[in-house]
């Protein structure tokens, strides 16, 4: 596995409104309100930059094509995830909140269903975003991806459920009832 | 990257060799955050909770703590309609809520009195009176208004395999340490009948008459036990907010027809709730977690529900990461029992990375006594706990015994001899083999039933044939085989005591009797609840005293020397 | 008064099997059978239990709970105890280095470079073509950086080898595209300094120079001699979509048999050695030629030896009787494939190495039914009675099935063994068990697949497959499409998986569904249908299958969704009719045994 | 039939035997392991009655727990209903799963089928309080 030697920031550029792809292999990755801005990095410190770098790469890296949205009206993960699989060409879609936590979604799935869930966001670091990246982008052209092997850790919850509880607040301050979900380009640029 | 990894060390500056020391102590992996009560992150002393209120007109509560009847969310109106007593409420709420803290703590007042003051009590005065608590004064509290005198305890019996003769085993030698009630759950779903069977018969050999659970969803949690495969059900949660409740699927109204339900089959039921829930789910409302959690204690006793298990429970996390965050949790116990419901107290969920953490978390529930000390002590070793690891697990059982002997306080356990829980480890394995062989279920070998006897987890068990198991689980289910069906088989394989404290057990669903607030049985099989062992407790001297053959029971350990010969130990 | 209640049970290797009947002058009237799991090891005292669970179930399944038995009818179960065991016998090695002939997922780019390797690090300055090797940890926009900074700095680079798995993406950033191999784990072990050949072909075919012995001779400059030495490495990466080959002075690639041990079975007249690294042919025309076999051991020390004597171990326990006794009366070896890493492999390569599997049998002279009547005895407070021979019984049996006439052979397809019976003109009755059935297909089908997951194997043995294609629609292994009203279940998604009644159940493959079903089919075949064959063979007249008339399939294995089919096309072209067993009408290829007990007990009941 | 209860009456298994029947009409006494074992006693008979319901209600409001006595009466008038029903109508009184029109239509049931007119009330209720607070059945905008 790789890992970036470099310092990156993320800018998200908005291109315009979120729309149906058509595009039969392409993902979609779906952003909760605050990834990206004002937050910049994961419940561990994973840079967003790295987060958005290794899903695209992962996509990439399969032979698949991504787009990328933001969403302002809600900071559920499902939801955000469900939205994104719905303007997916391919239907399949990664929704992700600022704090790390991660489902790949399918559009003909129930709402609170899933093709794969990363629940515990200090247990997901730049490998696991590569290989669920990976895993979409297989997902999207119709083939078979072994599910990510999820990590698992009981004492997770003394160290981090207040810490993500806290981080959920603030994402939920970013709600914007009146925005309506923008297709954003990712650009991520090395600052060192 | 993991919880137990060392936080990362700032470099550079130099830090002194006591503060490597301290910086590597558990207690450090533990998380902790500012309060933030805006938005409910905040234990209980909140300037946005808000002033305790109550109006009626025409025999109907119209104003609740500052809101009026058309500004009610569904909470507000299930409370005012169904759990506050409007005959009673305008007048308690006049008492002044320092006169009221004061008699729960004064042993002079009795129970009968503050229970039936707290029925006129809005959230926000209830909470109101336990901010003026500190922690031991709301022990004080505990230890009088909890409902059944006798305290017991409750475990977890699951596999990380969902290995039912590991589950079997381990609720045998639960049983046989004393948990009144035994929970399990699964991680594939569909074993769930095997699992619950093996529960039961292996609870049923430890002791006669435990009660036991499997947590599912709805629909097969209540056909399990309408068969009668298990006896009781607690995973049906409940939330503080109407937005919360409302992500959780359900109302105030569908959890109460709900209750009704299982009172229905004559099948136990408690609810679930806990501090921090809603805010973990972002909906808090600006309110605290202790504020929010009495107003879930109140929906309970609406409901008709006979008990709650409370405590914080799986979000016990964010608590634990505030200010006074663990007197909160304390709190919530002392309010489920002062309205007078069964309180299965938590300190069930993995809590702290430090043995001191988790154990001052645990005194205010055991030294007090509660309904249910644990809702679930893990009967298991935590990584085959599949309720994702407890406050204790079975590497502290010795631990516990020595808290109780030294303190002189009953928390439900006993220490057993090591001949006793080999002997019943293996009859119930032994009973479970010839139960899936009656019932043409995957065969036991007679080397399963050798490694449970001696088993401490789930690694220690051959592994089984999981889609032969998951067929004969099926079979199970279509086949409708029920607990009266295990009576019979039991009977006829030779295990005639099992079977008979089982049939004891589903006669119960006849009489009703467990349907009555905290309702356990003893070893007698006598129903023991807050109407029968109603909890006396009037001061010093009164109530429940760890005395007689129980405390000679409790002075044992594994580890004692005799004094008549002090070349040996007691046995 | 009612007639003498009468119940006949077979116990079987994994079932017990019962038929209750009333039995009077006018013969046996039954009136119910029942099935629940043998107790212990057939043919031991241990399956005492399952009997009175078998005679009660019948009872209770008869509306006649707890009345009053006069006779238990037991068969004379000979212990017949199965062994698997399954050895590989070719390898691949690989000395110093010299090839990576893996197939990562996803390579990057196209073509063949050919230079010196040059680590990451040490890139700049180098004169003539390199192939640049990448260590772990290195990130893929920063190697892509470096590499087109060499580029325009000159240096020729016309391939790299990667650890990490990023070839598509360093690729995809190149200036000048090269071919990029990637998940190379020991890519520290790669000799810089030396010439290299980086090879990928496009997406769906494979690559050209490397994997032909010519090509490499060409890349690498060999002289005749040269070439042959390296022709095991283009084998080697036949098949394969990218490769990596180092020539170094010393390196090779060697494949060869390895020595399991040998095998010498004995007949009545003479006995012979041979190596089970000849291959399962070898090993079964050794056993032909000594026919009939009386024993079979391994050579001590050797995984067979080791096979074989777990096998004898197991009997003794059972049987109590001394190893010397015991006879192994059956072998069935089967050549298969299996996935292997290859020794000394950088990258983590399989190559798919020779195996054989083996099933042994063995039986003892010494049944302990008599321990078992006399505990069964005991248990129910009736007289039992050990009955005639399976084989004569179960041909009984089958002989109610409607439509059915003498001659009349049976196959009883079980879990450890295949076991036939002939019941001719005259009334006589020979009967034969032969090693392999169920379990060594499972064993088969999961070593094939690379499952390591028996229970993944069993279901793919017992089910028939499908692919999801979308949430509401899969396609069934036959090419029909089901559709359905309600969402899959998500781990279903996109998966070759087994349709059972439970559900569907994902297989852990990356094969095609046609690829699995192939596996699965031939390991029947090998072992169901070779066994079927071999078996009837034994019992025919003159040992023609032409002269068998009628076959009926019983037990669990004539249930198969396909096994049945394919027993009976096989024996088809010698003019046989085989069908499912139903005996009596009612209980399919169930209960045959048990049922022909009965008749047999009302049969003597009248003749004398 | 009245009978004054007081929780000195409890449990009724112990002190009050003589008012308890299965649901086929047989005495407590006589769920005994022969009976079981000779199939007299049924899994019918394993399940409680309305009238014991009610008793216990009882019981809950002499020792003051006035909801649980309603509980426990609302459980008598549902013991009539089949499982899958009680499941259905739980389900239908989830958020935002039924229309004001559904919710009527199983408290008319209730009331009318089964004479369970303490659970039709609490149906009826939820239908005014669902009403109020936007949480009967509609389709949920997108984002």
């Amino acid at each position: 596995m790789t890992t970036a030697t470099g310092t990156r920031t993320l800018t998200l550029r908005e291109i315009g409104p979120a729309e149906r792809g058509t595009r039969p292999e392409e993902v979609v990755i779906a952003l909760s309100p605050a990834f990206g801005d004002p937050f910049t990095k994961t419940i561990v410190d994973v840079p967003h930059a790295e987060v958005i770098r290794q899903l695209l790469a992962g996509i990439e890296e399969q032979g698949g094509v991504a787009r990328t949205i933001k969403v302002y009206r809600t900071a559920d993960l499902a939801a955000i995830a469900h939205f994104g699989a719905k303007l997916s060409g391919s239907g399949i879609a990664v929704g992700i909140l600022a704090r790390g936590t991660t489902v790949v979604h399918q559009r003909d799935l129930a709402r609170l269903s899933n093709l794969e869930l990363f629940p515990q966001a200090p247990l997901l670091d730049a490998e696991v975003f590569r290989m669920i990246g990976a895993n979409a982008a297989q997902y999207a052209q119709s083939r078979s991806p072994r599910p990510v092997p999820t990590r698992n850790d009981q004492m997770a919850r003394p160290r981090w459920q207040a810490k993500a509880a806290l981080l959920h607040l603030k994402e939920f301050e970013c709600i914007d009832h009146a925005r309506a979900a923008v297709e954003v380009e990712p650009v991520i640029t090395r600052v060192d | 990257m993991t919880a137990v990894e060392p936080r990362p060390q700032t470099a550079e500056v130099r830090a002194s060799k006591r503060t490597e020391i301290l910086e590597n102590r558990p207690v450090n992996l533990d998380g902790f955050v500012e309060e933030w009560p805006e938005k409910g992150l905040v234990a209980m002393e909140s300037d946005f909770d808000p002033q305790p209120s109550i109006r009626v007109e025409g025999g109907r509560i119209v104003e609740l703590d500052g809101r009026t009847r058309e500004q009610f969310d569904f909470m507000d109106t299930f409370i005012a309609d169904h759990a506050i007593d409007v005959d009673t409420c305008e007048q308690a709420m006049a008492i002044e809520s320092v006169e009221i803290a004061r008699m729960l703590v004064d042993p002079r007042t009795s129970r009968a009195d503050v229970v039936a003051l707290g029925r006129g009590l809005t959230p926000a005065k209830i909470l109101d009176v336990v901010k003026l608590m500190n922690v031991v004064e709301i022990m004080m509290g505990m230890q009088k208004v909890r409902s059944r005198r006798t305290p017991a305890n409750q475990a977890h019996s699951t596999s990380a395999k969902d290995n039912p003769i590991q589950v079997a085993a381990d609720a045998a030698e639960a049983a046989v340490r004393g948990f009144a009630e035994l929970e399990t759950t699964l991680g594939v779903l569909r074993y769930a009948p095997l699992v619950a069977i093996g529960l039961q018969v292996g609870g049923q050999v430890g002791r006669g008459g435990v009660l036991t659970q499997c947590a599912l969803e709805e629909a097969t949690e209540l056909d399990l036990g309408m068969r009668g495969i298990t006896a009781y059900a607690e995973t049906i949660s409940i939330y503080g907010t109407e937005s919360v409740f409302v992500d959780g699927d359900d109302t105030p109204w569908s959890k109460a027809f709900l209750a009704s339900a299982y009172a229905s089959r004559g099948i136990k039921m408690r609810f679930t709730s806990g501090t921090g829930s809603e805010v973990q789910m972002g909906n808090a409302e600006g309110r605290s977690m202790l504020f929010l959690e009495i107003r879930c204690i109140l929906m309970a006793k609406g409901a008709g529900v006979q008990g709650l298990q409370n405590g914080s429970i799986s979000c016990i996390g964010v608590p634990g990461a505030v200010p006074g965050g663990i007197r909160a949790v304390a709190a919530e116990n002392l309010v489920a029992s002062w309205m007078d419901l069964e309180c299965a107290s938590g300190n069930d969920q993995s809590f702290s990375h430090s043995a001191m953490r988790r154990t001052s978390r645990l005194v205010p529930q055991l030294f007090s006594g509660t309904d249910f000390v644990c809702s679930g002590y893990s009967g298991v070793p935590n990584k085959d706990n599949m309720f994702a690891g407890s406050n204790l697990d079975t590497e502290d059982y010795d631990d516990w015994n020595t808290i109780q002997r030294d303190m002189q306080v009953d928390g439900g356990l006993r220490h057993v001899r090591e001949d006793v829980i080999l002997q019943v480890r293996n009859k119930a394995a032994r009973a479970l083999q010839a139960v899936f062989a009656e019932l043409d279920l995957p065969a036991i070998t007679d080397e399963e039933v050798e490694a449970a006897t001696y088993a401490d987890s789930s690694d220690d068990y051959p592994d089984r044939d999981v889609l032969a198991d998951l067929e004969g689980a099926r079979s199970v289910m279509e086949r409708g085989v029920t607990g009266l069906d295990l009576v019979k088989v039991l009977e006829r394989s030779g295990f005639g005591d099992v079977a008979e404290n089982y049939l004891q057990v589903l006669r119960q669903r006849v009489s009703g009797d467990l349907l009555q607030t905290a309702a356990i049985f003893t070893g007698d099989f006598v129903p023991l609840a807050a109407v029968n062992d109603a909890n006396d407790y009037a001061g010093p001297g009164t109530g429940y005293r760890l005395s007689g053959e129980r405390w000679e029971e409790l002075k044992k350990l594994r580890h004692v020397t005799s004094a008549e010969n002090p070349e040996e130990e007691v046995v | 008064m009612r007639p003498p209640l009468v119940v006949g049970v077979d116990v079987g290797n994994s079932t017990t099997e019962a038929c209750a009947a009333e039995v009077d002058d006018a013969g046996p009237t039954r009136l119910a059978s029942s099935l629940t799991p043998t107790t212990g090891v057939k043919g031991t005292p241990a399956n005492a239990a399952g009997v009175v669970t078998a005679v009660r179930k019948a009872l209770e399944a008869a509306a006649r709970p707890g009345a009053v038995v006069d006779t238990v009818l037991l068969n004379e179960a000979t212990p017949v105890i199965s062994g698997l065991a399954m050895e590989t016998i070719s390898e691949t090695i690989i000395t110093e280095s010299t090839m990576i002939g893996h197939n990562p997922e996803t390579p990057g780019g196209e073509g063949l470079g050919v230079g010196t390797t040059v680590a990451l690090a040490e890139l700049g300055g180098q004169d003539g073509p390199v192939v640049v090797v990448v260590g772990a940890g290195a990130d893929f926009d920063d190697v892509a950086h470096a590499l087109n900074r060499a580029v325009e700095a000159g240096v020729d680079v016309v391939a790299a080898v990667l650890h990490g798995d990023d070839a598509v993406l360093v690729a995809n950033r190149l200036t000048r595209p090269v071919p990029v191999v990637d998940e190379v784990a020991a890519v520290d072990r790669v000799p810089l300094g030396m010439l290299a050949a980086v090879e990928v072909a496009p997406p769906g075919r494979t690559i050209r120079t490397l994997a032909d012995s010519y090509g490499l001779a060409s890349t690498f400059a060999l002289d005749a001699e040269q070439t042959r030495q390296v022709s095991p490495v283009a084998r080697a990466l036949a098949g394969t979509r990218s490769a990596v080959v180092v020539r170094t002075p010393e390196g090779d690639v060697t494949d060869r048999r390895i020595p399991v041990g040998s095998l010498t079975v004995s007949g009545a007249t003479r006995s012979i050695d041979v190596g089970v690294d000849e291959g399962a042919e070898a090993v079964m025309a050794a056993i032909g030629r000594v026919a009939p076999l009386q024993d079979v051991s391994g050579e001590p020390g050797t995984h067979v030896g080791g096979m074989l004597a777990a096998v004898r171990d197991t009997m003794v326990d059972v049987t109590g009787q001394p190893a010397a006794e015991i006879r192994i009366r059956d072998v069935l070896a089967v050549d298969t494939m299996v996935p292997v890493t290859v020794q000394g492999g950088l990258a983590g390569e399989v190559s798919r190495e020779n195996a054989v599997a083996l099933a042994a049998m063995v039986r003892t002279s010494r049944s302990r039914m008599q321990a078992v009547a006399d505990e069964v005895a005991a248990a129910l407070g009736c007289d039992v009675r050990i009955g005639g021979v399976e084989g004569e019984v179960a041909v009984r049996g089958a002989l109610t099935t409607p439509g059915s006439a003498v001659p009349v052979a049976v196959v009883d397809m079980g879990g450890g063994s295949t076991d036939a019976a002939l019941l001719d003109r005259d009334g006589r009755t020979v009967a034969v068990h032969v090693a392999g059935a169920g379990e060594l297909v499972t064993k088969l089908i999961d070593s094939e697949l690379g499952l390591d997951d028996r229970e993944a194997a069993e279901s793919v043995k017992r089910h028939p497959l499908a692919k999801v294609e979308s949430f509401f629609h899969v396609r069934h292994e036959d090419s029909s499409v089901q559709f359905f009203d309600e969402a899959l279940p998500p781990h279903v998604f996109g998966r070759v998986v087994t349709v059972t009644p439970e559900g569907l159940v994902p297989v852990p493959v990356r094969r095609p569904v046609e690829a699995v079903r192939t596996v699965r089919r031939e390991a029947k075949r090998r072992v169901f249908v070779v066994n079927a064959l071999r078996a009837l063979a034994q019992v025919a007249p003159q040992g023609s299958l032409r002269l068998l008339g009628s076959v009926v399939l019983l037990g669990g294995s004539a249930l198969d969704f396909e096994i049945p089919a394919m027993v009976a096309d096989a024996l088809a072209p010698h003019g046989v009719v085989c069908g499912i067993g139903n005996v009596h009408g009612t209980e399919g290829p169930r209960n045959a045994v048990a049922a022909g007990l009965v008749d047999a007990h009302a049969a003597a009941l009248v003749a004398p | 039939m009245t009978v004054d209860l007081t929780p000195a009456d409890y449990p009724l298994s112990i002190n009050r035997p003589e008012l308890l029947r299965t649901p086929t009409g047989k005495a407590l006494a006589d769920i005994t392991m022969a009976a079981v074992v000779s199939g007299e006693v049924t899994a019918e008979d394993l399940r409680v009655t309305p009238e014991t319901l009610v008793l216990q209600g009882r019981i809950a409001e002499s020792a003051g727990r006035r909801q649980l006595g309603e509980n426990c009466r609302r459980a008598a008038e549902m013991t009539a209903i089949p499982d899958a029903e009680v499941l259905a109508m739980y389900n239908a009184l989830r958020p935002n799963a039924s229309s004001a029109a559904q919710l009527e239509e199983i408290a008319t049931r209730l009331e009318g089928t089964y004479s369970a007119t303490t659970c039709a009330a609490l149906v009826r209720e939820a239908a005014e309080v669902y009403a109020a607070r936007n949480l009967l059945a509609d389709d949920s905008g997108e984002f």
